[in-house]
């Protein structure tokens, strides 16, 4: 269990190499990429700029994290997140999680997004192609998502 | 009190800094009321805090609601809903 | 959009990489990789040999995965399953998913694995520490995982 | 008609062979029915097939029920429930 914030890029095969290493009873492994798209509501999108609140954003990425793996039989989970300026193509967030079953890895790495989405301090500003600079509004779509783990028996 | 305020994203950029100590009146006690007497403190903080129903708060870094009780707080933080991931 | 079945070993990152070449349109990616567990129901698993049906399996990995495209707005997809004898902690299978939404990721390659567990025509024999070797039984779970997609409308 | 059998895992064990040709008679027209044929042509098919009901079958490659008509078929293949993935 591990959670990281950094302008860094970050390197999916190494991360999951490291998860993974001398392990033996772990059946799955699902990893999603968040990545900076070219295009923000038909506008062409130059660059995007992160900003967070260090220590805060550790301590929420830590708590969504062992919420997950106190509601799935995780064996390890990762979060990096990035912050500072990107560009389209760009890697944004790395969740990675393990488990001896597929379901529980797909589970747990779908909460995570949903919840670091919601809770985790970061803002999104955006440079568009006719020089336009705004900061992203959050989404109602984002909220409802997370919802769905709500009073979830698990 | 005296107390720790930070601000982020478009809350930053309106109060016009990203930090600074403040000392409260003790009239005020919750993250709400804190809102509307850092509005009459300046035409900086009356646009920062114009849409006081969007900002969300932290206090010491765990995220609370607008009636939380702001009594023992080091560290206040106002800022637009968040958009990572 | 892709299927390959190989004895060799799979690179994650290498097939990340060639799947979101040059693209600057996707804005998630999710992967998942199932290994060899060293454990079944309680035994001591030493290895594992995939034997599988030649022309067929490519013909319904293919299916499946233009099922999912159809569903779900994938910009790519990949799907790379392991045959021959593996040992515990080694990959079987590959799925990846990229999309420029995460759930449409997320829900994509849960699919695909759920239905190349119940129609790809691959079958499993363990051998164990005391020397038994026996084929895996196909689990009910995995039909009923895979029974959730029925209907669904997207 | 002359068909290609395939067997895999299990079912190829207890044939004792991976693939064959066969002369099947014309009175068998389906799946369950060219299983039941077998059944009658060897110790091994008895055993191979006598759990019918778990076996699952192809035609040229197709996952099929056990009514499924043979009329046609280039190569059926027989196999336990896929365990891949």
């Amino acid at each position: 269990m591990a959670v990281r914030v950094q302008p860094e890029p970050f390197d999916l095969a190494g991360e999951v190499e490291m998860l993974r290493a001398g392990r033996t009873d772990l059946g799955a492994v699902v990893t999603f990429t968040g990545t900076v798209r070219d295009n923000s509501g038909g506008q062409r999108l130059v660059a995007m700029t992160l900003e967070h609140y260090p220590g805060m954003t550790e301590a929420e990425l830590a708590r969504v994290e062992a919420e997950a793996a106190a509601r799935w039989p995780l064996a390890a989970s990762l979060i990096v997140h990035r912050m500072g300026r990107l560009v389209p193509g760009d890697d944004i967030v790395l969740v990675v999680t393990a488990s001896a079953h597929r379901a529980a890895a797909f589970e747990a790495a779908d909460f995570l997004m949903d919840y670091l989405k919601t809770s985790a301090p970061f803002w999104k500003q955006e440079e568009l192609a006719d020089g336009t600079v705004n900061w992203v509004e959050a989404k109602a779509s984002d909220e409802d998502a997370a919802g769905r783990w709500l009073g979830k028996p698990e | 009190m005296t107390v720790t305020l930070r601000y982020f994203a478009w809350v930053r950029e309106k109060v016009g800094r990203a930090e600074e100590l403040l000392t409260v009146p003790p009239a005020v006690t919750t993250v709400e009321e804190l809102m509307n007497w850092l509005k009459t403190q300046g035409p900086e903080y009356e646009r920062a805090f114009e849409r006081a129903a969007v900002i969300r708060a932290a206090i010491d870094q765990t995220h609370v609601k607008p009636g939380a009780a702001i009594a023992g707080a080091r560290e206040i933080a106002f800022f637009p809903p968040v958009t990572g991931g």
